[in-house]
């Protein structure tokens, strides 16, 4: 006996199970492993076996059905102990109780929340007075429990977390902010340079350049003078060389 | 008198606040003792449910909050603009069902439950704040313990995890005993 | 009866839209005459007034609006306030050191050292008047330096900057020699 399953979209090999129990009208606590692990597998057969994860956990189910299957199919062996032989189906009737359980408890659940959804609550609307009303902050009462020298120690732990943080590698590139180069006086020499050659390569700016901090503090000068209109620059292709104009503003402004 | 200025607070801070405020956050700013000023919005809340009111106040996990009476829904849904509910699929609901019952839970549990697994229907649950982090398990891997949120009680009209439609375990009882009896027959056979 | 039935969807409209609704609007969504609703609303609002109650409804230019009564403000602030122990935290008390010792600094340089965002301390320190802007870096984006206020230097009794502790000199000379290094380093490039 096969009955055609509809190919429904199940939650889970157990939402599977309680499907075809249903459809068989057959009593969960006696299930007819046979007939509902065969068409079991008839349903997963015709699964798209594509979602690997979700398949998977129907081919355990499978398995599962396969070996109580084989279980019940062996003969009893009578034993001579008090010992109960427990029902190979045990295990999975339990496991589709629970979960009959909740999937019934959400039904409960959605009823729950359409009655609820029809009460409605109003967003906060505190008035301005309030809102404006700023506590003076106590600010001795704030430090009350800080004394300059524990100020100093929390200082003191800062630093030396600092310390043990240092890249050995990152820790050698310096810092720019400390640099002497100074940002206004090489932003006045890509100028100057710049009325000198109207046209020039960015490349060749930085080869005039000693070291890795006056580079950069070119490169920072080049786009601030951007940004002022003082230049423009074109690249033809990524990686190219960037080709550097001056704007000449002298006739525009009539100084 | 007193009592009466009381619940004047009480209906000021409920209304302008909006949200649920905790029977504590009440006390201190009307600066009263919590028990008295529990009682008093309680005994408030029965008289809004009583009266004719547009209005009441509901109880959520020891919060208070004020809301509009589900009857009034029509007429609101003419004028004022309702905020689109989340709409839980099965599978969503069937999680957070497992999650309400059974909190605080791991995603395994869960999954052992569903025989799936669940963490896209977990993590859209946390999306959208009916179900959080509660703590963490102290096994190896630590895994995450998920509990519902006040969210939750305020979406599914619940006061507290107790008012929980009740999982009919003296049904689930009779079902097992017959089972097991079934079971017994059969094997006696 | 009628009348009752009216002025819950009265109070519960206003409720919800928490802001002015003109009375053809209320009307409208009571499916009811306009002239009637406004007799009806005026008829609350003496007796919200009569009544002892936190809110109250005014009317604005033929609109309604709930709202607080005025007397409710203290009580308001309170419990507005309430979440809003000031204190310093140990990452509020970390970035003060920086500030206090390093001064004056950006709040990049807090970041470097820190390792973290310190936005939201450097702010909480400003608005605890601990901390203030001092001046601006020139350099481009012009930063904020931060430096310490005079409130600090009274809470703590020292005259000026030059008052607070050392950072001993030991360490001094250490981080002077590392510095050093670094600049031949620099010039090394």
């Amino acid at each position: 006996m096969s009955i055609k399953v509809k190919l429904e979209v199940f939650e889970g090999p157990l939402d599977l199970l309680l499907h075809l129990i249903d459809k068989n009208k057959v009593n969960i606590y006696d299930i007819p492993i046979i007939t509902i692990a065969e068409q079991y597998m008839e349903y997963i057969q015709g699964m798209d076996s594509k979602d690997l994860d979700l398949m998977s956990e129907f081919l355990v189910m499978a398995a599962t059905l396969l070996n109580i299957k084989s279980k019940m199919l062996l003969p009893k062996v009578q034993q001579d102990d008090t010992e109960e032989e427990e029902d190979p189906r045990k295990e999975l009737v339990e496991r589709l109780l629970e979960y009959k359980l909740y999937k019934y408890m959400s039904f409960e659940l959605k009823d729950k929340q359409i009655d609820a959804s029809r009460m409605l609550f109003k967003r906060a609307t505190i008035p301005e007075e309030i809102k404006e009303f700023k506590e003076e902050v106590d600010t001795g009462a704030l430090l009350s429990d800080l004394s300059l020298p524990k100020l100093h120690a929390i200082f003191r732990s800062v630093m030396k977390k600092q310390v043990d943080k240092i890249d050995p590698i990152r820790s050698k590139f310096g810092r720019i902010e400390k640099e002497e180069v100074n940002l206004n006086e090489k932003m006045e020499f890509i100028v100057n340079y710049a009325i000198q050659h109207k046209k020039f390569s960015f490349r060749k700016l930085l080869e005039r350049q000693r070291g890795k901090i006056e580079v950069i503090v070119t490169f920072l000068g080049v786009l601030e003078l951007i940004k002022m209109g003082t230049i423009w620059i074109m690249q033809e292709e990524i990686f190219d060389d960037i080709t550097i104009t001056y704007v000449d503003r002298s006739n525009e402004i009539g100084n | 008198m007193e009592i009466k200025k009381i619940e004047a607070q009480v209906e000021a801070i409920l209304f302008t606040m909006g949200e649920a405020v905790e029977c504590e956050k009440l006390a201190a700013a009307i600066e009263h003792d919590v028990e008295t000023i529990r009682k008093i919005i309680r005994n408030m809340m029965d008289r809004y449910e009583e009266e004719d009111r547009g209005i009441q106040i509901i109880e959520l996990d020891g919060a208070f909050q004020m809301c509009t009476k589900a009857d009034m829904y029509e007429t609101l849904i003419r004028i004022a603009h309702i905020p689109k509910k989340h709409v839980l699929t099965d599978v969503l609901l069937e999680t957070l069902s497992i999650i309400a019952y059974k909190q605080p839970i791991t995603k395994i549990e869960i999954e052992t439950i569903r025989g799936v697994k669940s963490d896209h229907a977990v993590n859209k649950l946390v999306e959208y704040n009916l179900v959080c982090e509660v703590g963490r398990l102290s096994v190896p891997g630590k895994p995450i313990l998920f509990g519902t949120t006040e969210e939750f009680l305020r979406n599914f009209g619940i006061q507290s995890l107790e008012d929980l439609p009740m999982v009919n375990s003296e049904k689930l009882e009779d079902f097992k005993l017959e089972a097991e009896e079934e079971m017994q027959l059969k094997l006696d056979i």
